[in-house]
C-alpha cells in the first residue's frame, strides 16, 4: 500500500510526547531522543509519576492491616487500581485480578500454583515457538518437574502461529496452551479467540502472555475466551514493579498459594494454615503500593486517549514504517506484513551488519532500538538468525520517528560501507 | 471515630445480649475475623418445623464492635426464617448497628452476620464484597 | 531507669519529619500525625520521592539489555543501587544481592530453590514460634511437600526465644534454621551471633529474616555469620515493591532457578535451558527499576544520618516509652524489658478494650498504631491472646509522641469507663 | 559511538585475523554472548612442551566490536604461555582494542578474551566483574 493511500494519524505523537519529561532529556548524540523500544519497557507521563510521587508523599502506609486513616486511604487507592486493571482488561470481577511485579512472575506464579496441581507425568502441555521466554521457560521447567511432555507449536515462513499444527498438537489433548498475544520478536498478532476455542474444544486451558497486547490495543478477556492473562505495567506507562495476573474465578479458587507469608493467610498455627480469599491468598507480603497506584494513572492516561486510538495510531505508523522499510535496500523484514497481524513492533535484518553494531551506530543518531535476541531465542533459530533489530512504536511516536529510523539505517549502510 | 464509639455500643460491648451457647442447639457455626483473628461462634434454636429461630446466642471475644454488631443482630433474629436469615443483607446490619463503619472495621461489623451465614449456608458462606456493602455507605 | 537518668537524644526526630511529606498531611482528627507504625511501612522522605520520580521522568528504560544511551543510564543506576544495598549489610559481593519485591519474596525464593533441592522426606528444620508468617508459613509449606518435619524453637515468658529449646532442638540435627531478628510482634532482638554459631555447629544453615533490623540498626552479614538475610524497602524509607535476598555466593550459585523467563537465561532452545549468573539467574523478568534506584537514596539517607545514631535515637525514645508505659494503669507490657535485647516496637495490651478499638480511638487522637496479630499469630497463641497493639518508632519520631500515646492511652481507658 | 567503528575495527570485522579453525589442535573452547547469543569458538596450538602458543584461530559470526576485539587479541597470543594466557588482564584486551567500551558493548567486546579463558581454564571460566573492568576506563 502506497503511503499515500492512508488515512491521516488519528494521534499527534509530537504532541503527546509533552505528557513525558524524558524527551526533555539532552541526548549524548546531541540529536532529540527517537525513541523506538517501548516493546521492552516505556517512558512514563508526567501523570504516571506525580501519581507515585503523590501516594508515597500523602497517602502511603502499609494496605489491608491498618486501623488508621492513612492506610485507610492507602488501602482504598490500591483497591482502586485493582478494580481499573479489571476493568481496563474487561475482567467480570476485580477478584479476578492479582497484583504481581510484572508478566513473568504472573506466569510463574500459574505454572507453580495451578500447574504443580494439575500437571502430571505424562500430561502435555503446550507452547509455542513464538513465546518470549518468559511463556515458555516456566513450562518447560513444570514439565521437566513433573514428568510431562512439553511441545511447541510452530511459525510459518511468514512469521504466522502455524494453526494447523497447533490444531494437530491439540488432538493429543494437552491440558494447557500457553500463547502469546503479541509476539515481541516478530510484532504478530495472534487469532487469540480463533485459539482459545480451538484449545477449549480440545479441552485445555489457556494462559494469554498480553505483555505486548494489552498496552496496545483493547482488550477484552471474556471475549478473548482465555482462562489466564498476564501483564506488566511497565510496558504500558505504568511503574516498574507492578504487574498483573488475571484468572477466571473457579481456577483462582482452586488453586493452592504460590508464595507465602503475611496478607494471605487466613488462620497460622504451628500445626499448619489455611489461607484468604483470592486475590489475597495470591499476594503475599507488602505489595507494590505506590507502584499500583502508579498503574492506575498510567491506566486512566491511556483510557482517556482511547485504547482504539492508540491501535489506529499505531497500525498507522506500523503501515508507513513497514512501506518504507519494505522499499530500502538491505533490510530485511520479519513477520507477516498485512497490519491486521501486526502490531507496531518491527524486526528486522541490516544485511552486513550485525543488529548489536546497528543499535549502537543508530544511538548515535539518537535513535533507540533493541537488538539481539528479544528473549525469544527460538525464534531466532527458527530463521537462522542470532539475533535482529527491533523499531517499536507507541502513543508518543510519529512519522517524524520513521523518517529519523530510516535516515539513521542509511547511515549505518554507509559507515559499514554496504550502502 | 468520635461517632463510633457512641453510649449504646459500649453498652451492648459491656453487657451483650443473646450471649452463651444453647444446648441443645439446631445450628452451630463458629469463624474468626481474618484480620485480628477474633473468634465468634453462634448456636440458634429452630421451631419444630425446623423453619423459623425460636432462640439465637453467640460467644467468644472480640472488639466493642464486632460485640455489639452481634448483639443487636441477635436481637433481631427470633421469629425469622432460615430464607429471611439467608436473604439478610449486610447493609442492613451496618445500619442496624447504627454507626458509620468504614472498611478497616467492617469485618469486625460484619463478624456476627458472617458467623450467621455460616450456621445457615455452612462453611461455603463467604465475607461479603467489601465495594458491594460500603457503596453509597458511609466509607472514606 | 527513671526519664531523668537517661542521656540527651541524639537525633532531633521533629527536625527529621520535615523531610518527610506525610506530616504536611491534615489529619481526619485535626491533630498532627503521630506515626506509631513504621514496623508495618515507613514514610519516604523527600529525598526517596524524588529519586523515584528523577529515575521515571529523566533515566528510565529497561535495564541490561539496551544499547542506547538511556538504558545504559538506567542499568548503571539500578546496578549502583544493588551496590548500596551490598555494602548497606556489608555484603563481600554485589554479586550476592537479589532484587526482590519484598522479604517475604526473599525468603519464598529461598524454600523454593535452596529447600526444594536440599530438603527432603526425614529432614528436620526449624523456624520459631516469635517468626512473622513469612518466615514460618514458607517453612511449613516446604515441609509438607517435601516430607521433611518443620518444629518450632519457643518463646520464653519474657519474650526472649529459649536458646535452651534451640539448643534441644538443634541436636536433633536440623537442616536449616528459619529465624528473625527482630521480632515484629514482640520487639525481641535475638542474639543472631550466638544463634548462627549454634547452628552452624549443628550443621543447619540459617535464613535470617532481616526486616525489622536492617531498617534500625547496623546489619553486618559477615559478622552475624548468616546464611540468607531478607529484607524489605519500605520498612527502610524506600519505595515498596522492592526488597533484597543477599546469600552466600556458593550457596546461590548451586541453587535452581525460582522464577523463569527473560534475562535470567544464558540459552534457550525448545530443549532445554541454561541459566545466567548469579544474581541474574534469579532476578526473572523487568525488575522494579526505579524502586531500585529509590532503594538507594532512602540507604544514602540512613547513611547519612548513620546506623549507630539511628539505634541510639530509637533506644532513647524506646526507654522513655517502656518507662512510661511500665508506670501507666491499666497497660500490659509484652517482651523483653532490656533496651539491649528490645527494638523501638512495643506490643502491648489495654485492660478491657480490645485492640481493634485501641487502634480506632488513637486515631481519632492522630496517632497511627497497629492492632491485630501483626501476622505473627503463634506469638498471640503462645500468649494467650487475640491480638495487641503496637506501637513502633523510627527516625522521625520523638519524645513528643510517647507523650500523644501516653494521652492517648488515657482517653481511650476514659472512654471506654476502665481508667 | 562516533569514534567506536573507526577504521581498523572496521577493517579488522570485513577481514579478521586469525580466522577460522586449527586442526589438529591442543585447545578448543565454544561460548555466547548471553545478551545477543552470538557464538565463538577458539582453537589453540601449543608447542612441543605444550607451553607456549604456537598458533590460534578463532570462528563464529558476531559483531563489529567482537570480531574485531578477537582479531586484535589473538594478533598478540603467539608466543606467549599458557600462565601468561591465565593471567591476561580483560582491561589490556579492552586497551588494546583501542575504543571506547561502555557497559552495553562490554560482553561484545570480551567475547574473545571469555572464549580463550575457557580454552585455558575450562568450563568455569567467568565473565569478568564489569565494574572491575570498567573502573576507570570510559564507561559512562
Ligand atoms: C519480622 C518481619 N518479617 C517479615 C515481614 C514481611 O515483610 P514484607 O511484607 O515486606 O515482605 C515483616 C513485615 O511485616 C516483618 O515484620
Ligand atoms: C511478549 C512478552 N512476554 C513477556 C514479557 C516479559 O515481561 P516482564 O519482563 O515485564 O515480565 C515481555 C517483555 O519483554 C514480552 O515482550
Amino acid at each position: 500500500m502506497a503511503i499515500e493511500q492512508l488515512a491521516t494519524d488519528i494521534l499527534d505523537g509530537a504532541a503527546l510526547r509533552a505528557d513525558f519529561p524524558v524527551f526533555d532529556r539532552a541526548h549524548r548524540s546531541g540529536q532529540p531522543l527517537t525513541f523506538l523500544d517501548s516493546a521492552a519497557s516505556a517512558p512514563k507521563p508526567r501523570a504516571v509519576i506525580e501519581a507515585v510521587a503523590d501516594a508515597y508523599g500523602h497517602h502511603y502506609a502499609n494496605v489491608h492491616r491498618g486501623i488508621y486513616e492513612l492506610s485507610e486511604d492507602a488501602t482504598a487507592r490500591f483497591e482502586a487500581a485493582r478494580k481499573a486493571v479489571a476493568g481496563f482488561i474487561g475482567a467480570p470481577s476485580d477478584r479476578e485480578v492479582v497484583f504481581v511485579r510484572n508478566a513473568t512472575e504472573g506466569i510463574n506464579l500459574v505454572a507453580y500454583s495451578w500447574g504443580r496441581t494439575n500437571i502430571g507425568p505424562g500430561d502435555l502441555i503446550l507452547s509455542t515457538e513464538m513465546e518470549h521466554h518468559a511463556n515458555l521457560v516456566p513450562w518447560q521447567q513444570l514439565a521437566a518437574e513433573s514428568g510431562a511432555t512439553i511441545e511447541y507449536v510452530g511459525i510459518t515462513d511468514d512469521g504466522h502461529l502455524d494453526l494447523d499444527d497447533l490444531q494437530l498438537k491439540l488432538a493429543r489433548g494437552p491440558r494447557l496452551l500457553a500463547v502469546g498475544h503479541v509476539s515481541n520478536a516478530l510484532g504478530t498478532i495472534n487469532p487469540i479467540e480463533e485459539i482459545s476455542a480451538m484449545a477449549h474444544a480440545a479441552g485445555a486451558i489457556v494462559v494469554l502472555d498480553a505483555a505486548q497486547s494489552v498496552p496496545h490495543m483493547p482488550v477484552d478477556v471474556v471475549r478473548l475466551g482465555i482462562d489466564f492473562l498476564a501483564l506488566s505495567g511497565h510496558k504500558m506507562l505504568g511503574p516498574s514493579g507492578i504487574g498483573a495476573l488475571w484468572g477466571r474465578r473457579e481456577l483462582l479458587e482452586a488453586m493452592p498459594p504460590f508464595m507465602t507469608g503475611g496478607s494471605m493467610i487466613s488462620k497460622v498455627t504451628l500445626a499448619g494454615t489455611t489461607w484468604a480469599e483470592v486475590p489475597l491468598k495470591f499476594e503475599a507480603g507488602t505489595p507494590a503500593i505506590a507502584e499500583a497506584i502508579g498503574l492506575h494513572a498510567a491506566i486512566d492516561y491511556l483510557d482517556a486517549i482511547g485504547m482504539e486510538n492508540v491501535r489506529a495510531h499505531e497500525r498507522f505508523l506500523f503501515q508507513h514504517a513497514w512501506d518504507a522499510l519494505s522499499a530500502a535496500p538491505g533490510v530485511r523484514l520479519l513477520g507477516p506484513a498485512s497490519p491486521d497481524e501486526h502490531a507496531a513492533v518491527i524486526s528486522f535484518v541490516l544485511d552486513g551488519v550485525h543488529p548489536h553494531d546497528v543499535a549502537t551506530v543508530f544511538d548515535g543518531h539518537g535513535v533507540a532500538v533493541r537488538a539481539g535476541h528479544h528473549c525469544a531465542q527460538p525464534v531466532m533459530a527458527r530463521y537462522d538468525l542470532p539475533a535482529t533489530t527491533r523499531a517499536s512504536f507507541y502513543v508518543y511516536n510519529g512519522l517524524e520517528d520513521v523518517e529519523r529510523l530510516l535516515a539513521a539505517i542509511r547511515a549505518t549502510r554507509t559507515l559499514f560501507g554496504v550502502g | 471515630m468520635d461517632n463510633l464509639y457512641r453510649d449504646f455500643i459500649l453498652e451492648h460491648y459491656r453487657e451483650p445480649h443473646n450471649r452463651g451457647t444453647l444446648d441443645p442447639h439446631d445450628l452451630h457455626f463458629a469463624d474468626s475475623n481474618p484480620t485480628c483473628g477474633d473468634e465468634m461462634s453462634m448456636t440458634l434454636r429452630l421451631d419444630d418445623a425446623k423453619e423459623r429461630v425460636t432462640d439465637v446466642a453467640f460467644d467468644g471475644r472480640g472488639c466493642a464492635i464486632s460485640q455489639a454488631s452481634a448483639s443487636i443482630m441477635t436481637d433481631e433474629l427470633r421469629g425469622m426464617s432460615l430464607d429471611e436469615l439467608r436473604q439478610l443483607d449486610p447493609k442492613d446490619v451496618l445500619e442496624n448497628l447504627g454507626v458509620p463503619i468504614g472498611p478497616a472495621r467492617l469485618k469486625c461489623a460484619l463478624l456476627g452476620y458472617k458467623v450467621l451465614q455460616g450456621a445457615v449456608i455452612g462453611a461455603e458462606a463467604r465475607w461479603p464484597d467489601e465495594a458491594d456493602v460500603l457503596a453509597g455507605g458511609s466509607a472514606p
